[in-house]
């Protein structure tokens, strides 16, 4: 493996939109022809050199490269977006569209993320150590396809729509979520450690949701049909198990219709 | 403009007999001369197919419900929208570009005119603003008439007179081209939830059925002398079993001459064939019909229909079938839009995957070529993919592909996941004609043109004609053995001449073109009871006044006007 | 009686706040129409306050003084108003959920009376907002 | 002799009423009487005619006062500071006609900038939801002739749409409908007691903020399940009966506003309404309509659609392509994020309509305002651009609520010398193409309208 190792040393005016920062781009590259690499805030055409120191070197695949970002990437889009390989690590928050279309390899952001983290993804790791804003997981405008696999795992909190039209892969939040979770889903799973305020499940034809904490309320399209046990990321638990959303449409299957699960931790 | 010479092409023009003749084409002013002096500009054309702007007869590209597809689908642009060319407008959209991309893919394809395939009358000023933003290609718009409060209350009584001069007020009124049928009273009876699935089903409340309103649209359209027949969308459309349907509207144009001072021959165009030649009673025993529906039409000269061709993308339905995209939707669930147009339409919206891996997809997609080698006269079955319905407009170099190559067709159909039932379903895999540059150019030229009575502006060379000419990279001596060549070449024409104007050079826009807005004036004796009718409605039901309804003149600031004499 | 009650406020149109509008934002109508909060008599029973009494109204983001009226059209107890304008938008939360509307109804605020605090007016406070300001305090 | 001119458009709601009738001075420059308008058009036609109307741009001086200047100024002024700007934001359109929004469509793309409409702060939720889930909808004529369940949810027209129950909803009589208000039944969903629900024959007093579990209820019984004792405040009794009547209603409407879009949730609100009218349709004839706030606000979102693809929030920074996601490009998000440096208020009142952090982030750069009128966006602005008032002095193509476009007439000269937007934006375009060395780009070959000509449509 080989790592391209980058510091920020100057903070654009407004954002910098950087689809370039991905193992995929920066494999085969020198740090040169790296920090060549087009970056733009607005309309202004940047380089990546302008805004980051560049060294170490990168691997001849996606495959073989680390990027190391040692500092705050609070205004800078797009880290890690349609990576297919490889790993990126940011010592320090990052902004919109963190590991948005990733398909494969890690992402680890070792501060906040801001909204859209995980946008439309399809596989690979993204861990956050700090919170999330809002739309984990969830799917671009108009899309019918969310996130289609892979994991996403939030230490901290995060805010609403958490895998929106989903359909495979899985959300984990470690504390609280608001509003909005897995709303018009049709697979995958989503797991709330902490509490939810309300709207579990809107709409959900099928997936899974557990929460641990508590939901505030309720919604009145989701039947109680009895207490399991089950083990979750490795802790086995008691939950009452919910289907739903019974006001919205559900595929058959021999017969029977397929509901999406709600588990609530038993208390 | 001054003048133009295209040198030493091969010249394909049906309309003049030409297959591939080595010849010139002159221009003078935006007009095909016979010839020009020696300070022409010249393009040398030598080794390459030259042959007259397309012509498009159906396609949604302009009006609310292709907007609604454009607003509804923002993930029909991320990642899907090429870069705009410098100093261009910038081109978004795959499958419902934007109205510059619309009129940049147009001429970069080599097309002179498209016809917006279904106006609601109400909203016409929106249809010419999108006309309006879309460069360089000349367009029409066809207003829907067959689920019309007038129509269908004065045709209940046959009252061919009073229909006419109400058509050829709401023409006017509109800036329309002609009489297009949208699912003959279904879509006024899905303002109630409902449908007319055969041309035998009453309309709710108005007492009038299919047919009488498709035998009654004839009447009129050949009454008043339009230069287009009716331009029917029929009942019952992407339904199996549907071909009886279909045969069963066609055939109410038996015995009907066309009435027109505009070379036309036909009395019905039925368009998106593709879409009605259905067979089977479920999904599950769906087959193709096409030969039992194109039979019909070999025989009848009467006539015209254009292909619908499935292209196997994902795409956006539309059609102011308002009940069939409520169907449609109820199969795929998903996103769903609907406007009910008081008093005169309706009209669906609904994403669409035609999809390799699904049998009736691959069904459909071998139908729509079916039809187009079943025929027998080209000039007679054009083609088009009910844009976007069956597939985007620029997917027509492949449709091209697949009429002239068994080839690629077969390369396609093994493609398929259900090749196999997809070959037993239907006769694709045993056709082997393969269409001609010739039959090609009968089919996107000559054959439109004239069925819209535009023959003696489009779809040929000969001098007094717009001069409107293509130019391919193919080389009739030498055609490609490859035949994703054919497609590349009519993708992205070398040179596109629009009215005079070069707008393409080597596949790249370099001109904006000076587009044109076609529409039908028809001149009808006053009648008093239509004037008295259409003020009652508007005072009564419309919620707009009748004022504020005639489409301005500033819409459409380069008007091409047809004058008819209904009255003669 | 409380010194300060919390209650979920919304913000939104009325015929007032549009006529006065169309007459000019600078206006007295408009003035009228907009600097006013719209409670329950149960809830200005609660804060000891009278019809008319002017208020502080604060919530996450900021606080702005309006008179507190009984509801032209009725809210249920719990529940507050201030007609959409230069009033509202003081204490309107501009968190917009990464949807682009901010939170203009449903946030809690707390009011609490300020008899003898003066109402701005609308230029004052979007002038005075950005540094404009040259009229009195 | 005084003119009346009849089938006039109001410039005010998104009803946008075509039938008010104006009586003109001779001399065709004062307005003497309207008549049929509401209260809050009336005040337009008769504000158009104040004395102390603009009549030129206002450039802000070092010590904080307004200096007037000549038009080519202002136009050399926002050409430039377009120009400058890494990433302007243009807003606004709350009141332009569709020929202004096109021409500041083309200056947005030329001078990479991000192009915004009210709906950011009104119905942009409702945009988001017809992303998600589709629009069945209907003109308002079918409303009128057909409907009888009629719900109004979270909006109240008899305050912000003042004519729209006598013209559309609740009162005429068409042609499905001759019985008028006797014909339908009238549901009104809000927290408050409405005059609108005061009309209504039945009132859904719902808990503010909780309108989702409320529809989830609607749509859980209409499958047939069962739902709790109480939802979002209203008993389960008064759900199943509202449910019914929706039910067995031929045409059911619904309307939704800010009630929906402004609080939590916002477009899953919409979304999920969306989700009950196509849940309804298995039953029965059902639509839906977002109750759109100006008169032309539908306008940017249709012509921005076919020019751009997307309805609001486009950013054009990139030059070669549009980009949207409203979150990140919408105006508020890139206010207080500060990711814009320059911002241009057409149309609207953002001073007014902003929460007031949003303004103060947005004053940190360039900031100007076009507008006809005197508001608070114009008094903090460094640049206010005065222009014709469209529908009063400008005629142009209009989009009501429903979509159906309505070619607005001028009724009155608007002030010599004051330019359309449309004019205006085309001088600003050419300007930038100038400032830049590059060709302008007109579909039609036309050359900008000097601004001392009035056209005549």
């Amino acid at each position: 493996m080989a790592t391209i190792r980058m510091k920020p040393v100057k903070t654009p005016d407004l954002f910098l939109e950087c689809f370039c920062i991905s193992p995929d781009v920066f494999a085969g590259k020198t740090p040169t022809e790296i920090s060549r690499l087009e970056v733009r805030e607005g309309k202004a055409r940047n380089e990546l050199g302008d805004f980051f120191d560049i060294a170490g070197s990168s691997g001849k695949t996606a495959e073989e490269t680390d990027i190391f970002i040692d500092g705050d990437c609070s205004r800078v889009k797009y880290i890690g977006s349609k990576m297919t390989a490889g790993s990126v690590t940011v010592n320090g928050n990052a902004d919109m569209y963190v590991g948005g279309w990733m398909k494969g390899g890690s992402i680890h952001v070792r501060g906040n993320v801001d909204s859209f983290c995980g946008l439309a993804m399809e596989g690979g790791e993204i861990q956050i150590d700090g919170n999330a804003q809002n739309y984990v997981g969830c799917a671009y405008r108009g899309d019918w396809r969310g996130m289609r696999g892979g994991t996403i795992r939030i230490n901290g909190s995060a805010g609403n729509d958490i895998g929106t039209f989903m359909l495979g892969g899985t959300i984990i939040i470690e504390k609280d979520a608001f509003i909005h979770i897995s709303t018009h889903a049709e697979g995958g799973t989503v797991v709330i450690k902490g509490d939810v305020q309300s709207r579990v499940g809107g709409q959900m034809v099928k997936g899974d949701i557990y929460v641990f904490g508590t939901i505030e309320h309720m919604l009145p399209g989701f039947k109680e049909i009895g207490t399991v046990d089950k083990n979750i990321l490795g802790q086995s638990m008691k939950f009452r198990h919910f289907i739903g959303d019974l006001g919205e449409r559900h595929p058959k299957k021999k017969g029977r219709e397929i509901y999406g699960n709600l588990y609530l931790r038993a208390s | 403009m001054a003048e133009l010479l295209i040198k030493n092409g091969f010249v394909v023009d049906p309309s003049q007999k030409m297959n591939g003749d080595v010849a010139d084409i002159a221009i003078r002013d935006g007009t095909i001369v016979e010839k020009v002096g020696s300070d022409a500009k010249v393009i040398d054309a030598k080794g390459k197919v030259v042959m007259p702007g397309g012509v498009d007869i159906h396609a949604h590209v302009a009006g609310p419900k292709v907007n609604a597809g454009r607003l509804m689908r923002p993930e029909d642009k991320l990642f899907k929208s090429p870069n705009a060319q410098e100093h261009y407008r910038v081109e978004m959209g795959f499958s419902i570009p934007s109205t510059f991309k619309t009129g940049y893919d147009y001429a970069r394809m080599g097309y002179a005119f498209v016809m917006e395939a279904a106006m609601p009358p109400l909203h016409s000023p929106h249809v010419h603003e999108e006309i309006h933003d879309t460069p360089i290609i000349d367009e029409a718009a066809l207003p829907v008439f067959a689920n019309n409060w007038f129509v269908m209350e004065y045709l209940k009584k046959e009252e061919i007179e009073n229909t006419a001069a109400y058509v050829a007020w709401l023409l006017s009124a509109t800036k329309g081209y002609g009489i297009k049928l949208v699912n003959p009273g279904g879509t006024a009876a899905w303002a109630w939830g409902l449908n007319c699935l055969s041309i035998d089903d009453p309309v709710p409340f108005y007492d009038i059925t299919p047919a009488e309103i498709i035998a009654g649209l004839i009447k009129t359209n050949e009454y008043l002398g339009l230069p287009h027949s009716i331009h029917i969308h029929q009942n019952s459309l992407g339904v199996p079993g549907n071909y009886k349907v279909t045969l069963d509207s066609l055939k109410i144009a038996e015995g009907v001459k066309a009435n027109n001072k505009f070379d036309r021959e036909q009395v019905m165009h039925s368009t998106h064939i593709q879409f009605h030649s259905y067979g089977g009673d479920s999904w599950a025993n769906f087959e193709s019909k096409a030969k039992e529906v194109m039979d019909y039409v070999n025989t009848h000269r009467n006539i015209t229909v254009d292909l619908g061709c499935v292209t196997l993308d994902e795409t956006t339905t539309m059609t102011a079938d308002g009940p069939f995209e409520h169907h449609l939707n109820s199969l795929n669930h998903l996103k769903w839009a609907n406007t009910d147009v008081e008093l005169e339409t309706a009209a669906g919206v609904v994403p669409y995957v035609y999809d390799k891996d699904i049998k009736v997809c691959g069904i459909q997609w071998a139908i729509g070529l079916e039809l187009g080698l079943y025929a027998k006269d080209p000039s007679r079955t054009f083609i088009t993919t009910d844009h976007p319905n069956a597939g985007p407009f620029t997917r027509y170099p492949r449709v091209i592909k697949w009429l002239m190559s068994q080839k690629a067709r077969e390369a396609t159909l093994d493609s398929l996941k259900y090749c196999s039932k997809v070959i037993d379903a239907t006769d694709l895999h045993g056709i082997d004609t393969e269409r001609t540059l010739y039959e090609i150019a009968q089919m996107t030229r000559t054959g439109p043109a004239k069925a819209l009575g535009l023959s003696h502006v489009y779809g040929g060379l000969g001098p007094g004609l717009d001069a409107n000419v293509a130019v391919y990279d193919l080389d009739l001596n030498n055609m490609p053995t490859d035949p994703e060549e054919i497609e590349k070449a009519f993708s992205r024409a070398l040179w596109f001449v629009k009215s005079g104007q070069v707008v393409v050079k080597d596949g790249e826009i370099t001109h904006h073109g000076n587009k044109r807005t076609v529409w039908v004036h028809a001149k009808v004796r006053e009648n008093h009871q239509v004037t008295r009718d259409i003020q009652d409605k508007f005072l009564k039901n419309y919620t707009l006044g009748i004022g504020n309804y005639p489409v301005w003149d500033h819409l459409a600031p380069n008007p091409y006007v047809i004058e008819v004499d209904g009255e003669a | 009686m409380a010194e300060k009650i919390v209650l979920n406020m919304i913000t939104q149109r009325s015929i007032e706040e549009g006529q006065a509008m169309e007459k000019g934002k600078t206006t007295q109508e408009y003035f009228k129409a907009c600097s006013v909060v719209e409670m329950n008599p149960d809830d200005m029973k609660r804060l000891g306050i009278l019809i008319n009494t002017n208020v502080k109204v604060t919530s996450e983001v900021g606080d702005v003084i309006v008179k507190a009226i009984t509801p032209t059209q009725f809210c249920p107890p719990g529940l507050a108003h201030i007609r959409q304008g230069v009033w509202a938008n003081q204490i309107v939360p501009p968190r917009t959920q990464s949807t682009g509307v901010p939170q203009y109804s449903g946030f809690p605020v707390t009011i609490e009376p300020a008899r003898n605090e003066r109402i701005k007016s609308a230029l004052e406070l979007v002038q005075g907002s950005v540094g404009l300001w040259k009229g009195g305090a | 002799m005084p003119k009346l001119i009849t089938q006039v458009g109001c410039p005010y709601c998104g009803a946008s009423c075509d039938d008010l009738e104006v009586l003109v001075s001779d001399d065709g420059k004062k307005i003497l009487e309207t008549r049929n308008a509401c209260v809050i058009g009336s005040e337009i036609f008769h504000h158009a005619t104040n004395p102390n109307r603009l009549k030129k741009p206002r450039l802000r001086q070092p010590d904080g006062s307004f200096k007037e200047i000549e038009y080519e100024e202002a136009i050399d002024y926002t050409a430039k500071a377009l120009l400058n700007a890494k990433k302007p934001l243009i807003y606004g359109f709350g009141s332009t006609n569709c020929e202004g929004i096109s021409a500041v469509g083309r200056v947005a793309e030329k001078a990479g900038a991000v192009l915004d409409n009210c709906a950011s702060i009104c119905h942009g939720p409702s945009f988001l939801a017809i992303f998600d889930n589709g629009y069945p909808s209907c003109t308002l004529g079918e409303v009128k002739n057909r409907a009888d369940v009629i719900v109004f949810w979270g909006c109240n027209p008899m305050h912000a749409h003042p004519r729209h129950t006598s013209r559309y909803s609740i009162f005429p009589r068409g042609f499905f409908t001759s019985r008028g208000q006797m014909h339908r039944t009238v549901i009104c969903v809000d927290p408050r007691e409405t005059d609108t629900a005061k009309l209504a024959d039945m009132h859904l007093m719902v808990k503010q903020g909780h309108d989702y579990d409320l529809f989830n209820a609607f749509r859980t019984v209409l499958r047939g399940h069962k739902i709790p004792e109480e939802v979002a405040g209203i008993e389960r009794a008064k759900i199943l009966e509202v449910a019914e009547k929706m039910r067995n209603g031929r045409f059911v409407m619904i309307f939704f506003g800010m009630g929906c879009t402004h609080t939590d949730g916002r477009n899953h609100n919409v979304d999920i309404a969306i989700s009950l009218t196509r849940d309804l349709n298995d039953h029965t004839k059902a639509s839906i309509m977002a109750m759109r706030g100006h008169y032309n606000i539908a306008g940017p979102g249709q012509v921005w659609s076919w020019q751009f693809g997307f309805p609001y929030c486009v950013d054009l920074s990139k030059g070669t392509h549009a980009h949207m996601n409203p979150g990140e490009t919408s105006s508020i998000d890139l206010a207080m994020r500060d990711e814009i440096d320059c911002f241009v208020n057409v149309g609207t009142d953002a001073g007014a309509h902003f929460p007031i952090d949003a303004v103060k982030h947005l004053k940190k750069h360039p900031f100007i305002t076009v507008d006809p009128n005197i508001c608070m966006a114009s008094e903090i602005s460094d640049l206010h651009i005065p222009v014709r008032i469209v529908g009063v002095e400008e005629p142009g193509v209009v989009y009501r609520m429903d979509n159906v476009p309505i070619q607005f007439k001028k009724v009155i000269d608007g002030p010599e010398s004051v330019p359309s937007d449309e004019e205006l934006f085309d001088r600003i375009y050419v300007r930038i193409c100038e400032l830049t060395q590059t060709e302008p780009i007109w579909v039609h070959g036309k050359a900008p309208v000097p601004a001392s000509t009035s056209r005549v449509k």
